[in-house]
């Protein structure tokens, strides 16, 4: 392991920090939406295509327009750097940013059509024996669906591991800080380096893996 | 003891219900009509899960829904206590766990739970997940979890539907009990004439969408009104009548003696309860009997009439019986016909109705 | 604070070189930022957070973004061979040779150095075909490195970097295109720190010097 | 006509199912049992959806099942006609396609739909969804998608208990007719005992995983065996022998006339059969009735014997009624007296038995 | 519409093209896994990680291996080349190939999640009614789910009209000839013309929301 983590060594700890933070993002907000997206709302039409809409331009594009609207002459990172003397770009938040904008899609929508599918009565019997929206939320939409959401977060985690061109923007690719793991192999491979693009590739691989394995022994309780 | 009543109107695509009901809270309300008749949706939307496009819910002087005022109680706050039709059991909790689920904050849970595995004989089964239950099994869960919610109206739909004789009646006993304890409004939907026999106070008769009869339930079985009606009732044989002489009866399938009221219109149709009429040597309705059915405690014979129309006869074990495909006269007392109208003009009792009080 | 410089991912390895001897020289911690020119001159831009910038000078000027460049060296253009190796530059008008690659001349600095050279050696009338034109120097490495281009345009840097892959390389005369010159920037409107002062000084320093001619930027 | 056989063990957690049975191609056989015994899994195991750990299944003289020679045809290949407790529709099909699912090839659909529709009262919903059917509409789909499929052995799982009485009437008549003419093995599980009156040639009843007794329907109704098959048939009363006194059986509750098999071992339980027992003024067993109840055709009396269990007795509406809360003296006929074993030792009769033939 | 695709008139055709194919191939594909992975077969975990795992790496990295392999000296392209004299690099195919590959996970995993969740019952039901495996996917299964297929061909087609990474590397980003709308982004981007990109963003959400609705209504069906 130590081996082939040598080519980049602080970039997995920032890989899996980022994807623990998104993680746990995508839990509150990718299973707020896919149970949002499930209820008659009014504009679920809009809300559901707006979701989707950046899973269909190119990351690094997506990058561009957030680094525009983040950074010092952008409309919110104007507002941020004036009011909180806070900066987003290039930050560990960006790196959060960029994963959590890349898989929310990939979260929600499993989510989504598992409720639509398979909750519908228990939704209904919870209600009679007096639980809310929310406890009904956590205490039967969740666990009944449990499935959909792990094949929802391994995808969504997997593209943020996965994700470069967003990060590479908004996250400055500063080797040593900014340099996710998949950035980092993303650069060796652009350097020529494919020696260490393959042992990085390697280790991404495993750890993914062990991730996914993780996910799936938790959706089977 | 606050009672429940409800005005309701509610149309979906081929499907209207229209009805005035009260129910008190003492006793037991079953209520019965053919499939498709609009019990299940009555009951969802009394539960508020269903809403209607008019109506008002009263439960004692709290109002539930109210189109008119725009009221519409959700249905967590009606503390209902619903079985579901398809129990509609939560599957990743254990026996034991969906009936603690509509437990009240400040009930001691496990003692609870406890209670009612007991009653519905489910203890052994109480880690298991409802994918590993039998059908009856299952429902035994959902009637659980409904009445472990101590609920303040109690909406059931076929409870007992799947489980065995003796077990069945069990189940009837200890619902009985359970009840007459809570005081709270009852509906039983079922389809089991010796449910309602056994347990129900009164009796609600629905037909397309609409409540055609209800009232005590000696009252309803005798008296039901129309002859749909008494079809659901278990009144198997109801027979169209051409002509009235004096008080004889008359159709193609022949004719019988009734009681009339003489200062009421002559009823379209009489029903001949299977329980009374008897074959006989002398003066008879002339019958061909089809089959002859032990049933136990008596026999049951399907005979045909002249128009080949059936007629079900239960004759006592201690009377002779005839062959199959023999011919036979029956002797059919007064008091086994009863006149029925096509469909009912009867007022409903409908309980403290909030229409007319 | 650490010292944030920003740089086309070209000059990676000679910079990541010169950036451990300064650290290790003055005790000053340098960030480095890899990319794309214009990735570069966006974040320069919008994240106003980026102390110095090494590029193309020429480029940088066009954006208005610099006060003032110091020149580091001259970059060197290279003809690589991906499938076999051929007998220099004019070997490119064979019939055999089938793909030629180079960056975009529109993007990449060295794209607008080998389109100088095809069109003053004359040769561009009869490779016009056979080019493909990709977005960006490390893409032309691939593509010889995976046998799929015959020949391609390179900056000696690259070609140096992954020698064991390709089937050879030959330098371009430096008379026959513009040598692209390579400069550090000050970024308008950012106080210039004592640490990029300290860095500037320490770019003319023999080691700092050696470190770029071992990379082929003299 | 091909007969089906079985030979089946067949475990999971907490449930073994172990048993020989044989249905014939003609007639319908009714299997019972309480909540949980099996009898859903039996018919899995028939129609191949679940495998069991030893067995052998043969229909006719062709093999489904052998565990010893690793034969095991598919579901499909089986053509079992099966009705599934909770229905199994298809939610994307209309009722009409949901019908026409399982037809052959070569059969014309429309016509097929169309008579099944027709005969199950389906006709106005053909073109609806699943979703749009109350409960008892649903099972009435089950069964004709069951039914329309041509199948070679026909397994239904309590196809009509969500139909109101007079339905569940026709659906019995309708029933018969279509399985008469087809010659198959039918296995009808059921809870409701009219059903297995009415329809059932034969008469299965499974005790925890075990067919305990299997015969032609009178026989098995005579004569359950054992207390556990008898509570399942509705012989609700059954009373522990404390000691025999000649044919006379004594009990903390009391004592009775017997007749009893001079060359067999007394019994250690007896069951008195509901209908028989009449109040008497003179020699009687004492009870106190505790609740009458109109029953239609007759009143059921809920007695407490002199240990407090319960006596359930049927009078007809001739005799006198007495008052709840009295005591009285019930006259029990001998032959409403049957002996029974703690469980059953008689050998069941489980037609051609493979083992043994 | 001709205003916003004037900076690069061929692009449009060429994403729509491409979509159309993948399309079709995830319809086959992503199915034929969806429903492998939700029987149970041996090795099911492990090819259960192996189709998830494309999404883990940059797609750059991706498209690198994937032209090391596919590239003359690779071990397939090699031998394509010299039985077959094809070369899949540069061509349609090869685009095809980048967008197959990052959208597989996302079409497999929620039908996989879907047929597990509530088509068991109804596989028994339909081979009881005498259908085979592959009628009742037909009949039973596909329109059961459904509502999980369109979510997942969604996300497919959607991360695959994205993609730049793969399709840079695989397919050459040759103006003009293998240049997709989001490639075309991407290539505006990166020249600093964020006039045109803005255009073809504009363009590209245009045509992918149109995309989505018609999925939605198909889903209805
Ligand atoms: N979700 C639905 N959408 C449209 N129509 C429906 C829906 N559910 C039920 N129906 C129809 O509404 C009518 C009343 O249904 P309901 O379920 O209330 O009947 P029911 O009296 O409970 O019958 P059963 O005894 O068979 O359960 C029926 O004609 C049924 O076909
Ligand atoms: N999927 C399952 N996994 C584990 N145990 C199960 C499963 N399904 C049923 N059982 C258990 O197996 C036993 C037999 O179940 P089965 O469904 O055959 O009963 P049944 O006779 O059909 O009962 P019912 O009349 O209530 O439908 C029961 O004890 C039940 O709890
Ligand atoms: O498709 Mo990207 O821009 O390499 O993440
Ligand atoms: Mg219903
Ligand atoms: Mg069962």
């Amino acid at each position: 392991m130590t081996s082939l983590v040598a080519c980049a060594p602080a970039s997995l700890a920032l890989s899996l920090q980022v994807a623990g933070v998104v993680l746990l993002l995508f839990l509150v907000c990718g299973i707020a939406l896919g149970y949002l997206l499930s209820q008659p709302i009014p504009l679920r039409g809009l809300l559901d295509a707006i979701i989707s809409l950046p899973l269909v331009f190119p990351p690094i594009a997506i990058g561009f327009f957030l680094l525009m609207a983040f950074g010092r002459h952008g409309a919110i990172g104007g507002w941020l750097h004036q009011t909180l003397d806070w900066e987003l770009v290039f930050s560990f938040q960006a790196l959060v940013l960029a994963s959590f904008v890349a898989g929310l899609p990939l979260v929600a929508k499993p989510i989504q059509s598992a409720i639509e599918g398979s909750a519908r009565d228990l939704i209904e019997a919870a209600y009679t024996l007096g639980k809310g929206r929310m406890e009904t939320l956590i205490l039967v939409v969740i666990p009944v669906v449990r499935r959909s959401i792990v094949a929802g977060l391994t995808l969504g985690v997997g593209r943020s591991f996965g994700e470069v061109g967003i990060t590479l923007m908004l996250g400055g690719n500063i080797i040593g800080s900014t340099e996710t793991l998949s950035l980092a192999i993303y650069n060796r491979v652009l350097d020529g380096d494919f020696d260490c693009a393959a042992k990085l590739s390697m280790l991404l691989g495993l750890v993914s893996l062990g991730l996914f394995f993780l996910l799936r022994r938790l959706g089977r309780l | 003891m606050p009672d429940l009543q409800a005005t309701l109107s509610f149309a979906r695509k081929d499907f209207a219900l229209d009805l005035d009901i009260g129910i008190p809270a003492d006793g037991i309300t079953a209520l019965l009509g053919p499939s498709g008749c609009g019990k299940s949706t009555l009951l969802r939307l009394l539960a508020g899960l269903e809403t209607p496009h008019q109506g008002h819910i009263r439960h004692g002087d709290r109002i539930w829904l109210d189109r008119a005022m725009d009221i519409n109680l959700a249905p967590r706050h009606r503390r209902v206590g619903f079985m579901f039709q398809d129990y509609a059991l939560f599957p990743h909790l254990s026996v034991a766990r969906n009936i603690a689920f509509g437990l009240r904050r400040g009930v001691d849970k496990a003692a609870c739970v406890r209670f009612w595995l007991d009653r519905l004989s489910l203890r052994p089964l109480a880690e298991r997940k409802p994918s590993a239950l039998s059908g009856g099994q299952r429902q035994r869960v959902a009637l659980a979890r409904a009445l472990a919610a101590e609920p303040q109206v109690l909406l059931l739909d076929e409870p007992f539907s799947a489980v065995d004789f003796s077990l069945r009646q069990e189940l009837r006993l200890m619902f009985q009990e359970a009840v007459a304890d809570a005081g709270i409004p009852v509906v039983l939907v079922t389809h089991d004439l010796e449910d309602v026999r056994q347990v129900a106070d009164r009796v609600g008769v629905m037909i397309d969408g609409q409540l055609r009869r209800l009232g005590p339930a000696e009252d309803v079985f005798a008296r039901p009104g129309d002859a749909e009606v008494a079809r659901v009732l278990g009144w198997p044989n109801t027979l169209a009548v051409q002509a009235w002489e004096r008080d004889t009866a008359r159709g193609a399938w022949g004719q019988v003696a009734a009681s009339l009221d003489p200062l009421m219109r002559p009823p379209e149709v009489i029903a001949i309860h299977p329980d009374g009429p008897t074959p006989t040597s002398g003066q008879g309705l002339p019958v061909e009997v089809t089959r002859v059915t032990d049933m136990g405690g008596y026999h049951a014979l399907l005979c045909r009439l002249a128009d080949r129309s059936p007629l079900r006869i239960h004759l006592p074990k201690s009377s002779p019986v005839p062959r199959p495909g023999s011919s036979a006269r029956l002797a059919i007392p007064r008091e086994c016909v009863i006149p029925l109208r096509e469909r009912s003009t009867a007022p409903n009792l409908t309980y403290p109705n909030p229409r007319h009080a | 604070e650490p010292l944030l410089i920003a740089a086309g991912a070209g000059y990676k390895k000679p910079l990541t070189e010169v950036y451990a001897a300064f650290e290790a020289d003055s005790g000053i911690e340098v960030q480095a930022a890899f990319g794309n020119m214009q990735q570069v001159i966006a974040q320069t831009r919008d994240s106003g957070r980026i102390d110095l910038v090494v590029g193309e000078r020429g480029f940088l000027t066009k954006t208005g973004l610099f006060e003032h460049f110091t020149p580091l060296g001259k970059g060197r253009l290279v003809l690589a061979y991906g499938i076999r190796p051929l007998g220099g530059y004019q070997a490119l008008a064979e019939v055999s040779v089938e793909r030629i690659a180079l960056p975009d001349p529109k993007k990449a600095i060295y794209g607008r150095a080998a389109t100088q050279f095809l069109e003053r050696s004359g040769l561009m009338p009869e490779v016009q075909g056979k080019l493909m034109t990709l977005a960006t120097v490390p893409q032309v490495s691939a593509y010889l490195v995976a046998g799929t281009v015959d020949a391609g345009f390179i900056n000696i840097t690259d070609a140096l970097g992954i020698r064991d892959k390709l089937a050879g390389f030959v330098e371009i005369p430096a008379d026959l295109y513009d040598p692209p010159v390579i400069a550090l920037a000050y970024p308008e409107g950012r106080p210039v720190s004592a640490a990029a002062k300290t860095f500037a000084d320490f770019l003319n320093t023999d080691r700092a010097k050696a470190i770029f001619a071992k990379y082929g930027l003299q």
